[in-house]
């Protein structure tokens, strides 16, 4: 199994979320970051337009069978992508173990993404 | 509101006086309820609206509220007073006024007002009723906003209100509330606005969700709220307010005041009771949203009744009032599939008309000894009511449909499905409400 | 508040008349007053409290808060303000008042008070007397919440109200401010609710308290408050409703009225001031939460004192507060290990104590001329007060104590393990508080 | 604020009365229009500058304006009232009162106010004059915070803020409002506190700006606000407030006040439309934070002259307004790159400044008849305005300095940069605003 | 060294950091995320229950040595089950290094959980 | 390419963003967390001073090149360090791929950091 992170504009979610179903992703996980570094995003505040180096984004987190990774991937990049700087980066690692606390299934059973 | 013209006045010598004059009592209470009921708009309804929907729109709601309160107080000072309270020529007279006081002209600052309840003499500044009338004018347009929530474009958004305030508030208030209007004429009573305000707003309300469609991902019932202390705080100013709005519609800091202060009070209370009762009995816990809604819904229903039904009245009143916006709320509306999102139609146009009715049956002579409703033998009232829920509906309705046609083909209504997806604070103000970053 | 209907109150003489009306002037002031102190419990109080607790128990708080307000409201209707001030016969007219005006029958829009304080002709509607006490009502068993926050059960809290305004609140009000109280005719004095609000509601909680037992994972120290900007906001709130409590308690808008507001605001300024120096000395650093507790201990204890003491009694009072109730809270408590989640003895209770007692040494002639404590040379004053805070002590100790016992035994008043775990919002109200799904 | 002890105030006659005496009604009006004031610091200013910083510094924000509203109220008790309000004698009196009321010494409760404007019989307790010009000298240095945000050291702010009201405000107030004041006895006009409190606070915020440093990681632009809503909240209670501040000048509920009423309501408004639009056409999209901060700019330009200035004066001045702060807050201020981190000086002092010298132009004899600017004939107006503007302005940013100075030198004002980046709240008050463990 | 991942229902939160205490865990790290997926939960807004896709859960995060897996996870398990749809999933995947920031510590002593 | 996950005190993460900065790390991700264990932090309520045993803290999550960890996690030590008790971890696992949405680039190619 693989833990696919990806980080992604908040704009995008939904578009995001849709192409994950498309997918049949039936569950993945997020919460909201914040991306630190160079100036980027145009702000207004008061009159003024400027360029804050935070950055609000969105974090999913999705654990999928090894042969699903490629098209859990696409879907991600096809359904994120502006073409602007700052449309977020995806990691994939390895995942050792999975359980479903319900039953306490192990194992990638435990996922629901059926082998494809 | 009952007004009638009669003399005006040069202000002064108070008491034992028989000549219309400015009182520092009355004033002092309209300048009061004056604030309280801008105070409802923002930040009251603004929290109590912005409190229910999701974190990417608060923003806009908010902003909504805030342009307006900005935007109707000027058209009410360059025109809206005019056209409601104002006098025209002829044939029109009874149906809107004309612009002799447009810009306010002609209103020195000691000139007493025209319009009075129980006070013939004892009145308040010309300029203070402008003001506390132009309260009126900014919170019912804002009511409307619960109906589209979450979906609309600001440009047409704030077109819409203000050409909905020139076309139908402005006439539906001429109606009902100037000595020349003919359903005033008739006899129908409004005392605070349950037709004026909110059987007006909320057929606009149940217009306007219709013609502008679900939210994309609307399926028949409310999403949480985003904040529902938000909630909280917003409705118990709006509640706060309201004395504003009921007791300072009698124009004046007496016993009828103090009675339309108790009855909305009691209304309230009542109404926010039964509602968590039928949340406990049929969704099986009490929620805070629901004591809300319901505090809500008692207090625009109490609005047209305020000063015209006593402690009895008023119980019954309530409770039909939260059973009837309940069933509205949880029952009809997600049948009928349409998107009324924060139950502007279900709650506020509801218990207008119901309370605009009720008014017809329970008005009794003990409050104001000329009014009596059909409990009290006086059948006429009752079928003047309807006759004037009836106009009104249908006047809205037909008006608010081209109105909103109108905006629709010009500058547009619908926010597009990405801005919809985003969220209308980022796509249309370009701010986050909360940001985490330090 | 001292009242007396047929003894005159001293001063003020009203514009030419000697006969009892309804004068605008204090019947605007009156109106606002009462709004005023609604606002103290929605949302003051309820965003006071709802602040200082956990994220998973605000809903929980803040529901209380509005059900107390609408309930209580609708008991007052029913038989509260006549059970308070109306009047039985025989030997019970010195306890308890009877069931004549329950629902208010018999009062009618434009009869005036039968109740003043210092101006005896110039007066206030009755309807509005009646609404103005109502809010009293509703705060007192409100302010008990803070004792058993975050672990009581929804039903039991509602039931264990209801009956503690019937048997506690009730009674006690009418022995100290109806006009046949047997305090009050001995002489005590409670000018805007030190006894009957706050020592009567800081007992209940002491034992309210004590019989819940503590928060499971309550470790003799507060929990990091979920929201200090809304323990301030009620904070503010509460001290702007104050004015309405403590000057509207003059019932009329005059020299008296605006000593109260002086004093008032004086001795809010002063404890918090106190407290936050308290705060630096031993706590090392000046809190917000500090600063408005010792805001909400200041106007706690100024209240029964708000119309009896000058400038010098209220720096003294003002003091005194924040230094014994910082006491209380920070090393008391502690030490003695009971749960009372937020202060609402140690604030309340020891503050309305405080300044009840305190009344009987400071009150000044220069203010009310009819009242003097023992430092004007009138010792009386103080063991007659001293007297009444400890028959209301024990009176509202021991009903209490009867009352929680009953609502335990039929409906249960603990919240079980799982509730308090997972928190009152979800189990008891299925709501989240903040929903960050968009 | 103008007031005459011996001249009268035209219109009129009270009560078949024409002996100065408490009148009840505008005793109601002023009571209320003190706790409106009340609330404009806090929560209103307190959520308006909470909302606008980052979530680390909110509570020392929130605990600047709390202190600043318990500080300044004991030090106008003990001596500012009567430093500001009271006589002194020989060379002296034009500058600065005596110590003869110093804690109120002398005040009894039913005097009447020495000072009135348009009703010179039926005036309020002298009590609640000390009460309601307390309001304003606590609001006055709590508009500077919004200057040295982020930032500064909570113990020299304290010292600051004590300093800067015995040494800048009560002489200043005393100058424009007293009635031996030199700039009054000049002829120049301030009605709510244009010169007094918005130039005088503006400039001293400029110049501690500016001696204080920029914030280390500000990069001339402003930082996104951690909480908008709140921003709304203390918006929309400021505007509420706001009314209490300029209506209340009038010190009765009559005409005036009714006039002053109107035109800060809709200077507000028409502020904010024009800064919304600034907004949309220069910045591309219509702001929250910017309709709010128009508002305000609106309310701050009109105070001084909302007693003087009709409906198309106000139009004029509050366009003008939004014109001129938006300048200064978007173009201005980061092209000279000093970080006046909420726009203290950009919004008030300036607003201030520009409805001071407005006042001049546009009084209108409709208004007061004894007051006409340059636009109605009477140019010595303008130019006694712009030197009380100018006087002020030197006096306070002279005495800012040299104070600004002392406290450095002593106790220190600016945070360390551990502080600054941790954050005030953690570092000064050991509490996290919001606080997410359950 | 392993990293636990565990999304649990926020309702059972006090329950497994008890059992974790109980199984010798003195720190563990969490942040609140939501669920993306089917419909799942039982809500209640004006009258009205209904099914929401999005779940809020908590997400809790444990380093821990290889050989204290287990015992974690099957405590994890025991205090969050309910047994209803929903009660969550445990990922389990390696660490190569870990640091005590205090000390500059590497590698497993900087774990608090001792060998067992 | 490993990810790099640091706990660190809220009060230290401008020194520890300059650090990291400093040490050309271009971008990375941080939100807040809780952590749950024994007594640890004084905190003032109502005058009272009291151990508290949630301490909040931040995450922050940075993908890097393999040769680029060791500067990395010395960034961050030397920046967070306090040396009391409660100064945080870093854990540091293997990512085995990484995409920059924007372009789709794949690889260490899809970081900003470059070889050193
Ligand atoms: N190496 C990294 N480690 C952790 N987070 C990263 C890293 N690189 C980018 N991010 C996150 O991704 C967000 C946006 O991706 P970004 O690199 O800006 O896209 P682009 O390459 O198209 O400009 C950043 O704000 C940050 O949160
Ligand atoms: N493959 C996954 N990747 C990431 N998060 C997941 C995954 N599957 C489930 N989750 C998370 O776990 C939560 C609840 O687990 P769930 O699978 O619904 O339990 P059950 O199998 O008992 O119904 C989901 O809402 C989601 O946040
Ligand atoms: N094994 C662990 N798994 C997950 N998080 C941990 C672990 N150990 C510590 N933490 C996190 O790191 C934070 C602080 O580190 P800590 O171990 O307290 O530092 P120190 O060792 O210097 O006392 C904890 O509050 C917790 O959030």
């Amino acid at each position: 199994m693989k833990k696919i992170e990806a980080i992604i504009r908040r704009s995008k979610f939904e578009e995001v979320k849709d192409a994950l179903h498309a997918a049949d992703i039936e569950w993945f996980s997020y919460w909201d970051i914040t991306g630190a570094g160079k100036e980027k995003e145009g702000l207004m505040v008061r009159g003024q337009v400027f360029e804050s180096s935070y950055i609000q984004r969105r974090m999913l987190s999705i654990v999928v069978r090894d042969q699903n990774v490629v098209r859990t991937v696409n879907a991600i990049i096809a359904a994120a992508r502006t073409g602007e700087m700052g449309d977020g980066k995806i990691f994939v690692s390895s995942v050792e173990e999975s359980y479903r606390i319900r039953t306490g299934e192990k194992g990638p059973e435990s996922l629901y993404l059926n082998d494809v | 509101m009952i007004l009638s013209v009669m003399t005006a006045g040069a202000q002064g010598t108070a008491v034992a006086s028989t000549v219309p004059h400015i009182d520092f009592g009355n004033t002092a209470w309209m300048l009061v309820a004056t604030a309280l009921v801008m105070l409802m708009t923002i930040p009251g309804l603004a929290l109590f609206y912005g409190g229910l929907v999701r974190r990417k729109n608060v923003l806009n709601i908010l902003m909504q509220c805030l342009i307006a309160t900005s935007v109707i107080s000027i058209e009410w000072v360059v025109c809206g007073y005019s056209m409601t309270f104002g006098s025209s020529k002829g044939i029109l007279a009874p149906f809107i006024g004309g612009f002799d006081w447009a810009f306010l002209k002609g209103i020195k600052i000691n000139d007493v007002s025209p319009y009075f309840i129980s006070q013939p003499t004892a009145r308040i500044p010309h300029l203070l009723y402008v003001m506390y009338q132009c309260m009126f004018a900014v919170i019912t347009p804002a009511l409307i906003i619960g109906a589209f929530a979450e979906r609309i474009k600001f440009k047409g958004y704030l077109l819409f209100i203000i050409l909905w305030s020139l076309f139908v508030y402005n006439p539906v208030a001429h109606w009902m509330w100037s000595s020349d209007g003919w359903l005033l004429k008739m006899g129908a009573v409004d005392f605070a606005g349950g037709i004026v305000v909110h059987v007006n707003a909320g057929i606009a309300a149940l217009i306007t969700a219709v013609m502008l469609g679900k939210r994309k991902d609307y399926r028949n019932h409310a999403i949480p709220p985003h904040n529902i202390p938000f909630v909280v705080i917003g409705t118990a100013l709006l509640w706060f307010g309201w004395f504003g709005f009921n007791a300072g519609s009698a124009l004046a800091a007496d016993g009828l005041s103090a009675n339309a202060f108790l009855v909305t009070h009691l209304a309230a209370a009542t109404a926010a009771f039964t509602w968590v009762m039928l949340d406990w009995i049929i969704g099986k816990k009490p929620t805070v949203v629901g004591i809300c809604t319901g505090a809500v819904a008692g207090l625009a229903t109490i609005t047209p009744a305020a000063g015209f039904v006593d402690v009895a009245g008023t119980l019954f009143i309530s409770v039909a009032s939260s059973l009837v916006c309940f069933f509205m709320v949880a029952i009809v509306k997600p049948r009928l599939g349409y998107d009324d999102s924060l139950d502007a139609f279900g709650v506020h146009g509801i218990g207008g008309l119901l309370g605009s009715l009720a008014t017809g049956l329970l008005a009794t002579p003990v409050i104001q000894a000329a009014y009596s409703g059909a409990f009290y033998g006086n059948h006429k009232l009752f079928w003047t009511q309807l006759f004037a829920v009836f106009v009104t509906v249908v006047y809205s309705g037909v008006i608010t449909f081209v109105l909103f046609k109108i905006v629709e083909k010009t500058v547009g209504v619908r926010a597009n499905t990405k801005q919809e997806a985003m969220g209308l604070d980022e796509t249309m103000h370009s701010e986050n409400a909360y940001t985490d970053i330090d």
